[in-house]
C-alpha cells in the first residue's frame, strides 16, 4: 500500500459539547476510504473539516506530507481536496449545466464560454447516470435523486486528490448506486483517495478497501474491509446488535382508518384509490419520480389535488374530509416530508417549539395562554421515550443529527395525538441504530391501532415495515402485494410495468434512473 | 423552557441594555442637565408613538413581513382625527376610533395582498407608503389642523403617577405584544411562520389569516400612533411621520429582531426605542450641527448592531 | 406648434415647491379660483414636488412641462440658482416665464441672458420682523433658539439669517441653532432638549409654522407656557388661531394667495403682448395678536 | 444555456414591456402632448441618474443585499464635484473622479461592513444613508452649490445622436452589468450567492470578496449617478437623492428581481425605471394633485408587482 495521502492526528472539534475527540486518520493514495458511524457520531463533521467548510479546535492534518489547515473550501479546491455534501449544495437559480461546472467554469478573462460549458457538463452527466437529462433545466425542478447525482458530478467536476462523499447514495435507487459505484472504482488512481461515507454498510462493504468506524466523536477502529463483515460494524458503531425483531402481525381491527378515493395529480395517469386501516403500514413503492411524494402531498392536501377526495373515518361511522394541510392534521393525520431541512424541521428554534407546534391547544391554559411548564414536562417525557439525543429541549433543531431532527418530527405527531401518519423516506440519511429505533417507534404506532402510509426507495424497508405494499410506476398504481405474497421481484417488475408497456424499443435509462 | 428562555432572554437585554446606559452616561459627561428628570420627562412624551409602531414592526419583522407603510399611516390616522374633530364636530371618542380604525383597515388591506397573492411586502407596503401618505393630504386638505388641548391630555403626566396616558397605553402594547409572543398560540404561529412557511404549513398552520393578522395588528398599532403623536403636538401634520419606519426598523432590529424572520424580542425592540430616542435628545441638548448629528445617528445604528454580532457571534447570517 | 392655436387658449403651468404643505396648497387654491373666474382666459396646470428642497425633481417638472407645451411657467423656485439653466430651457422652447416666491440669483440670470420677472416677497425681511417683535417683548441679554428647516433650503436660510440679524441687533442671546426639517414631531423633540439644557431659554424662533407648532407643544408638556415665547413663519390658519389666543406670539404673512394670481397675471399680460419687464415686491406682514384684534 | 435563457428572459420582457406600452397610450388618451418627441427627450435626460442606481441596487438585490444608502451617496458625489470644482478650483475631470471614488469608499465601506462581521445589510445601509447624507451637508456647506453650464454638456443631447454623454453611459452601465451578470463568472458567483450562503460557501465560492465587490460596484454606480444629476441640475444639492433607493428597489422588483437574492434581470429593472420615469412625467402633464400623484403611484406599484405575480404563477413566495 502506498504511502498516505491525508494524515490526521489529535484533531478534536467541539460545538455546544464535544464532537470530535482526538481522531487520529490515515487514508492512503488510491484506496476508497469507507467511514461509518451512527447519526450524530461527527462523519460529517470530520469531513467539513477536512474539506475547509469548517475549522477543527485542535489538532494537525497534513495532505500530502504538507500541513493542511485550509479557511474555506475554496483553499481546501485549491490543493485538491473536493466534497459532496449530504445536505445538499446546489443552486436552484442556476442550471444543471452550470451547477455541474460552478467550480470549474470554463471562461476566458471572466467570460464564460457557454459551448464548453454545456459539453463538459455533458460528459460529467453521462459518468453519474445523467445522461439525457436536460441540462438547461434550472435545478430547483430535479428530484431528489436527481439533485444528488448533479452533487456527484459537481464534485468530479475539477481535477482533485482527496474526494469526499457524504452519503452520495442515500437517494439513490439500487441501479443508480451501482453505477455510481463502478464510476468510483474508475476515479481511484494510485495518486487519489476518496473518503465515502454512508449507512448502507453492504455497500461500504463491497465498495471500499478499508473502513473506519466513528462512535461519539471517537475513532475507534479501521479495518481492511476483507476481514469483516456487516456485523461487526454494527458492533463498533453501536456495542449492540441493533436487529429488531421483526413486528409484522397486523393484529389491528379491519376498521378503515383513510381512505383516498379517485385521487388524480398533475402527474397521475389514472384515479387512485387507497385505503388504509387501523392498525396496518402500508407502503408505497416505485422507481424515483413515479409520484408518490406527489401523490402522499396530494393526500394530506399539500399538493394540488385535479380531482378525488380523501376521507378520514371517525368511530361512528362518520367522516371528515380535509381539504388542506390544517384540516388533515385537524383530522389528526400527521405528515413528515422527504425534505427535512427546508420543510419538515423549523430551523433556528429550538427543539420544544418543533415538537409541540402542532399541538399547543393542548398546553392551553385560560385566558388563551401557554402553559410553559405543562409544555416542558410533556416534551421531556417525549424525549426520553423515543430517546431523542440532544443536550436539552432548548437546543436549537438545527444542532441535532439528522436521526434526532427525525424522531423530533415523528414526536410533533404523536404530541398532536395523530392515529394516521404519511411518511416520505423516513430514514434517508440515518444509520442501522436510528432506523431500528424510528421503525420500533414506528412499530409502537401502529400497535395502538393507527394506520401509517410510509414512501421508501429501500425496498428492503418497506417490505421489513409494511402489511401491504402499494406499487406505483410512471404515475398509475401498478400492483398492491399483500405480506407473504410479495417478492423482491414481483414488486421491482410491477414498478417498472407502466415504462415499460408505453415502449418498450424506447425504453432508456433515463425514465428509470431519473 | 421558561426558566431557560428567561436567562437567555435576560442575558440578551442586559447586553443591549449597558449599550443603553453607555449612551446615557456618554451625555451625561457631555451636557450639563442631560441626567435629570426633566429630560427623562421629554423622553417620555416622545415614546409613545415610535414604541407602539416598533411592537407592530416587530411583529411583522417576526412573521417575515416588512412594512414601510408605517409612518404614512401615522400621518394618516391622525388626519382622520384632527379633522373629524375640528372640521366635523364629531366627538373625541368617536374620531380616535375612526382614526384608529383607519389603520386597522390599512393594515388588513396590505396583509390581504400580501397573504392572498404572495406579493412581497417591501413592495406592497412600499405602494401603501405612498397610497397612505396620499390619503392623509387629501383628508386633511394638506392643511396642519389644529386640534387643541383637549387632546393634549392623554400626553400629559398624570398628577401623581407621573407618566401620561399615552405612555402607560404604548407600555401596555409593549407587554400585551411580550406575553402574545412568549407565551400564546398567536406568538409561536407567528415565529414559526417567519422561520418555514412551508414546514408551518405542513404543521397545519393556516398562513393567511396569522399574516393577515399581523399586518391588521400593525396598522391598528400605526393608527395608535398616530393618535399619540397628534396629543403630543396637539395638531394633525399631514406631512408627520416620514422615516418613521427606518426608525422602528432600526429599533427593532438593535432589539435583536432579526430581517429574515422567526426571531425577535418586544422588550429589546422596546430597549432599542430608548437608545434612539436618547440619542435624538442627546444629541439636540449638545446642540451639534446637523450634518454632524447625522453622522453621529448613523454610525450609532451601525455601532449597535456590530456590537450584537459580537455578543452573538459570527455565526448567524442575515440579510 | 409650440406657439398657441389662434382657437387655442393660453395654458399656464404652475410650479411650486410643494403641494403637500400649507402655504403652497392656499396658493394653488387662490390660482385654481383665478383660473374658473377667468376661464375663457387660459388653462392651468399646477404641480410641486414631494419634498420642498428636492431640486431635482423641480427640474423634471420644468422639463415635462416643457414637454407638454405649455405657453408660460410660473415658477416658486425651490433654489435661486439651481433652477436657472431648465428655466433657459424653457425660455429657448418660447415659454414665457414668471419667477414668484423667493427671487432667482440674478448674477446666474446673467449668465444665461436671462430677465424673468419677479413677484416675492423677502423672506429674510419677514424675519427679522418677527425676530424685531420678539425681541421688544423680551429683553436684552435674554436667551432663544432657532429652529430652520431643512439646512440646505433657501427659505430657511433666509428666515434664520433674518433671524439672527434681529437676535443680535437687539442683544438677545442665541442659545442655539438647529434643524428640525420643517417638522412638527421633530421640532418638538428638540425643543425639549434644547429647554432641558437651556433652562433659562426666554424664546423660540422657528423658521415655520409647523415646527413653531412643535415648539410650543414641548413647552406646554413642561408647563412653561408662561415664560417662553414661540415665534412662526407663514401664518398658517392653525398659528393664526393661536396667536389669536396669545399662545404663539408672532408669525408673519407672505400672502400665498396673491403671489401665484399675481404671477398669473405677469404671465397673461406678457402673452397678450404688454411689457412687463420689472419685479413686483409683495409685502410681508407681521401678524401678532394686536394685528389680528385690530382686523376685527 | 445561451438558447434556452434568452428565451425565457425575452418572455419575461414581453410582459413588462407591455405594461409599460400599456401606461405610455394611457398617458397618450388622457394628455395632449405625451406622445410628443419633447417628452421623450424630457424622459431620457430625467433617467440617467436612476438607471444607474437602479443597476447597482439590481445587483445587490440579486447577492442577497439591499442598499438603502443610494440615494444619500448621490448626493455626496454631487457636493463633492460641484465644491470640488467651484470652491477648489480642481479641474472638472478630476473632480468628477474624486467624486465618483466617494461612492466607491462608502460602497466598499458598506460591503466591508456586511460582509466581514455578515450584519443585516439593510441595517448597515440604514446608519450608511445618514453618515453620507451629513457628509454630503459638511462637504457642500449645507448650500446649493452651483456648478454651471460646463459640466451641463454631458447631459445635453450629442447633435446628431439626439442622445446625451450621460444617457450613454448609462445605457453602456445596462449592458454591461447585464453582461456581467448572464456571462460571466461574476455574474453567476452572484446568483449563487444570493440563492443560498451557505450552499454556495460549500461549494468552494469565496463570499466575501464577491459581496464586497458588489456593493462597491453599487457605490460606484451612485456616484455616477451624482455626476449625472449634477450634470442635469447643473448644480449639487445636499438634499437630492431622498427616496432614490425606494424608487431603484421598486424599478428593480417590477422588473422581476427577488427581494430575496438570486434572482434577477438588468434589462427588466432597465424597463422598470423608465414605467416609474413614463409615470411620473404622465402625472406631471395631467397636472393632478398632489394627493392624486401619491395614490395613483402607489397603486401602479403594487398593481405591477400583482400583474408580474400572475404571470409567474403563485408558487413563488417572496418576503
Ligand atoms: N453547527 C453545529 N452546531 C452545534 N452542534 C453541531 C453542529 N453541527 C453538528 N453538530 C453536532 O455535532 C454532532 C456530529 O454531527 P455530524 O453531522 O458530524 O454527524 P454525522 O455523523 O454526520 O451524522 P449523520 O449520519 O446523521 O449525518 C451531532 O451531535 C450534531 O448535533
Ligand atoms: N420522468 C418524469 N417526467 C416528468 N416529470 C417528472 C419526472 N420525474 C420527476 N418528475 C417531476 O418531479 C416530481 C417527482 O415526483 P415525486 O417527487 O412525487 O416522485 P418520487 O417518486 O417521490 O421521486 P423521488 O424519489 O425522487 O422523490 C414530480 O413533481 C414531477 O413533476
Ligand atoms: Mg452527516
Ligand atoms: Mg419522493
Amino acid at each position: 500500500m502506498s504511502s498516505a495521502l491525508l494524515e490526521i492526528s489529535d484533531l478534536s472539534k467541539k460545538f455546544a459539547e464535544p464532537v470530535l475527540r482526538d481522531i487520529n486518520f490515515e487514508v492512503h493514495s488510491g484506496t476508497i476510504h469507507g467511514l461509518v458511524g451512527q447519526n450524530g457520531a461527527g462523519k460529517s463533521t470530520l469531513t467539513n473539516i477536512i474539506a475547509g467548510f469548517l475549522s477543527a479546535d485542535s489538532g494537525r492534518i497534513l495532505l500530502d506530507g504538507r500541513p493542511h489547515t485550509p479557511k474555506t473550501v475554496a483553499d481546501a479546491n485549491l490543493r485538491g481536496v473536493s466534497l459532496a455534501v449530504q445536505e445538499m449544495s446546489l443552486i436552484d437559480n442556476l442550471s444543471v449545466a452550470e451547477n455541474i461546472m460552478l467550480r470549474t467554469f470554463p471562461a476566458e478573462f471572466g467570460i464564460i464560454k457557454e459551448r464548453q460549458l454545456l459539453g463538459s457538463a455533458r460528459q460529467l452527466a453521462e459518468k453519474v447516470g445523467l445522461g439525457s437529462i436536460d441540462l438547461q433545466r434550472q435545478v430547483s425542478s430535479l428530484t431528489l435523486a436527481q439533485r444528488q447525482l448533479v452533487e456527484l458530478a459537481k464534485a468530479i467536476s475539477c481535477p482533485f486528490r482527496l474526494l469526499i462523499l457524504d452519503e452520495p447514495t442515500a437517494a439513490l435507487t439500487e441501479a443508480q448506486t451501482k453505477i455510481i459505484h463502478d464510476l468510483l472504482r474508475g476515479l481511484v488512481q494510485s495518486s487519489r483517495a476518496i473518503i465515502y461515507i454512508s449507512h448502507r454498510l453492504d455497500d461500504v462493504l463491497e465498495l471500499c478497501d478499508k473502513v473506519s468506524v466513528l462512535r461519539d466523536g471517537i475513532l475507534i477502529n479501521t479495518r481492511k474491509t476483507c476481514d469483516i463483515d456487516a456485523s461487526w460494524l454494527i458492533k463498533e458503531m453501536s456495542e449492540s446488535t441493533g436487529e429488531i425483531e421483526e413486528k409484522h402481525c397486523f393484529k389491528g381491527q379491519k376498521s378503515k382508518r383513510l381512505s383516498v378515493l379517485d385521487m388524480v395529480t398533475p402527474r397521475t395517469k389514472n384515479p387512485i384509490d387507497l385505503t388504509i386501516h387501523g392498525g396496518e403500514i402500508v407502503g408505497l413503492a416505485g422507481l424515483a419520480g413515479s409520484g408518490r411524494s406527489e401523490l402522499l402531498k396530494a393526500i394530506y392536501g399539500l399538493e394540488e389535488r385535479l380531482s378525488g377526495s380523501v376521507k378520514v373515518h371517525l368511530e361512528n361511522e362518520q367522516w371528515l374530509s380535509p381539504m388542506n394541510a390544517s384540516e388533515s392534521v385537524s383530522a389528526c393525520v400527521g405528515f413528515i416530508p422527504e425534505d427535512r431541512k427546508t420543510q419538515g424541521v423549523f430551523l433556528g428554534q429550538d427543539v420544544c417549539s418543533n415538537i409541540t407546534i402542532s399541538s399547543l391547544r393542548r398546553f392551553c391554559t385560560w385566558p388563551k395562554s401557554l402553559d410553559l411548564i405543562k409544555e416542558r414536562e410533556a416534551v421531556t417525557a417525549l424525549i426520553s421515550k423515543l430517546s431523542i439525543v440532544c443536550s436539552s429541549f432548548y437546543q436549537s433543531i438545527e444542532t441535532l443529527s439528522g436521526g434526532n431532527q427525525q424522531k423530533a418530527l415523528v414526536g410533533r405527531w404523536l404530541m398532536a395525538g395523530c392515529n394516521i401518519l404519511l411518511l416520505d423516506e423516513p430514514t434517508r440519511g440515518m444509520d442501522v441504530g436510528a432506523k431500528a429505533a424510528l421503525h420500533g417507534e414506528l412499530f409502537a404506532f401502529r400497535d395502538r391501532g393507527n394506520g401509517l402510509l410510509i414512501v421508501s426507495s429501500e425496498l428492503e424497508e418497506l417490505m421489513l415495515l409494511c402489511d401491504r405494499i402499494v406499487v406505483l410506476s410512471d404515475g398509475e398504481c401498478s400492483g398492491e402485494f399483500t405480506r407473504h405474497a410479495w417478492s423482491k421481484e414481483l414488486i421491482l417488475d410491477a414498478a417498472f410495468r407502466a415504462y415499460k408497456v408505453k415502449n418498450t424499443e424506447t425504453f432508456n435509462a433515463e425514465k428509470i434512473f431519473d | 423552557m421558561l426558566r431557560r428562555s428567561l436567562t437567555n432572554q435576560r442575558i440578551e437585554y442586559v447586553y443591549i441594555f449597558l449599550s443603553l446606559l453607555l449612551l446615557v452616561a456618554l451625555f451625561g459627561f457631555t451636557t450639563d442637565h442631560f441626567l435629570s428628570l426633566q429630560t427623562l420627562s421629554a423622553i417620555m412624551s416622545q415614546l409613545p408613538a415610535l414604541t407602539v409602531v416598533t411592537v407592530g414592526m416587530t411583529l411583522v419583522l417576526i412573521v417575515g413581513g416588512i412594512d414601510l407603510s408605517v409612518g404614512s399611516v401615522v400621518a394618516l390616522s391622525a388626519c382622520i382625527i384632527g379633522t373629524a374633530i375640528v372640521s366635523h364636530d364629531v366627538p373625541m371618542i368617536l374620531a380616535v376610533l375612526l382614526g384608529v380604525f383607519s389603520g386597522t383597515i390599512m393594515g388588513f388591506s396590505t396583509g390581504y395582498l400580501i397573504a392572498r397573492f404572495s406579493l412581497p411586502a417591501f413592495i406592497v407596503t412600499l405602494g401603501m407608503l405612498e397610497v397612505a401618505r396620499g390619503m392623509s393630504y387629501l383628508s386633511s386638505d394638506s392643511q396642519t389642523v389644529y386640534v387643541g388641548s383637549d387632546i393634549q391630555k392623554l400626553a400629559l403626566p398624570i398628577t401623581g403617577i407621573g407618566i401620561s396616558i399615552s405612555m402607560i397605553m404604548a407600555l401596555l402594547a409593549v407587554i400585551s405584544a411580550h406575553f402574545v409572543l412568549t407565551r400564546t398560540i398567536f406568538g409561536r404561529y407567528i415565529i414559526a411562520i417567519g422561520t418555514s412557511e412551508t414546514a408551518a404549513r405542513i404543521s397545519g398552520i393556516k398562513i393567511r389569516p396569522y399574516t393577515i393578522g399581523v399586518f391588521t395588528l400593525s396598522g391598528t398599532l400605526a393608527g395608535l400612533g398616530g393618535l399619540f403623536n397628534l396629543a403630543y403636538i396637539g395638531s394633525a401634520d399631514p406631512n408627520t411621520g416620514i422615516g418613521l419606519e427606518l426608525s422602528a426598523i432600526a429599533a427593532a432590529v438593535i432589539g435583536g429582531t432579526s430581517l429574515m424572520g422567526g426571531r425577535g424580542s418586544i422588550i429589546g425592540a422596546f430597549i432599542g426605542v430608548l437608545i434612539i430616542a436618547v440619542l435624538q435628545n442627546g444629541l439636540a441638548q449638545l446642540g451639534l450641527s446637523e450634518p454632524s448629528k447625522l453622522i453621529i445617528t448613523g454610525l450609532v445604528i451601525i455601532f449597535a448592531v456590530l456590537a450584537d454580532r459580537f455578543r452573538r457571534g459570527p455565526n448567524r447570517t442575515d440579510t | 406648434d409650440g406657439e398657441t392655436l389662434p382657437s387655442e387658449s393660453p395654458r399656464i403651468a404652475l410650479v411650486m415647491k410643494s403641494l403637500a404643505n400649507e402655504f403652497f396648497v392656499n396658493m394653488a387654491d387662490a390660482a385654481q379660483t383665478h383660473q374658473s373666474e377667468n376661464s375663457q382666459q387660459y388653462s392651468l396646470i399646477i404641480n410641486g414636488i414631494r419634498n420642498e428642497s428636492d431640486i431635482t425633481q423641480q427640474v423634471s417638472i420644468i422639463d415635462q412641462m416643457i414637454a407638454a407645451q405649455v405657453d408660460a411657467i410660473v415658477i416658486a423656485p425651490a433654489d435661486s440658482k439651481a433652477l436657472v439653466p431648465a428655466l433657459a430651457r424653457a425660455s429657448q422652447a418660447g415659454i414665457i416665464l414668471v419667477n414668484i416666491d423667493n427671487r432667482l440669483d440674478a448674477s446666474v440670470l446673467s449668465e444665461f441672458d436671462l430677465v424673468i420677472p419677479h413677484v416675492g416677497p423677502d423672506n429674510k425681511e419677514g424675519a427679522r420682523k418677527v425676530g424685531d417683535y420678539l425681541a421688544s417683548i423680551l429683553a436684552a441679554g435674554d436667551q432663544v433658539a432657532i429652529l430652520e428647516g431643512i439646512v440646505s433650503s433657501i427659505n430657511s436660510q433666509a428666515r434664520r439669517d433674518g433671524f439672527e440679524e434681529a437676535a443680535n441687533a437687539r442683544g438677545l442671546i442665541i442659545a442655539t441653532i438647529q434643524s428640525a426639517s420643517w417638522e412638527q414631531t421633530k421640532a418638538a423633540e428638540i425643543t425639549s432638549a434644547v429647554l432641558t439644557q437651556h433652562p433659562r431659554l426666554k424664546g423660540v424662533m422657528a423658521a415655520n409654522d409647523n415646527m413653531a407648532l412643535g415648539a410650543l407643544s414641548a413647552i406646554k408638556q413642561l408647563g412653561r407656557l408662561d415664560e417662553i415665547e414661540v415665534v412662526g413663519f407663514d401664518n398658517i390658519s392653525a398659528v393664526n388661531k393661536l396667536v389669536r389666543e396669545g399662545e404663539i406670539l408672532a408669525t408673519a404673512d407672505q400672502h400665498g394667495d396673491l403671489l401665484a394670481v399675481y404671477g398669473i397675471e405677469f404671465a397673461l399680460d406678457t402673452l397678450a403682448g404688454k411689457e412687463v419687464q420689472y419685479g413686483r415686491k409683495t409685502p410681508v406682514d407681521l401678524i401678532t395678536r394686536e394685528i389680528l384684534q385690530g382686523r376685527d
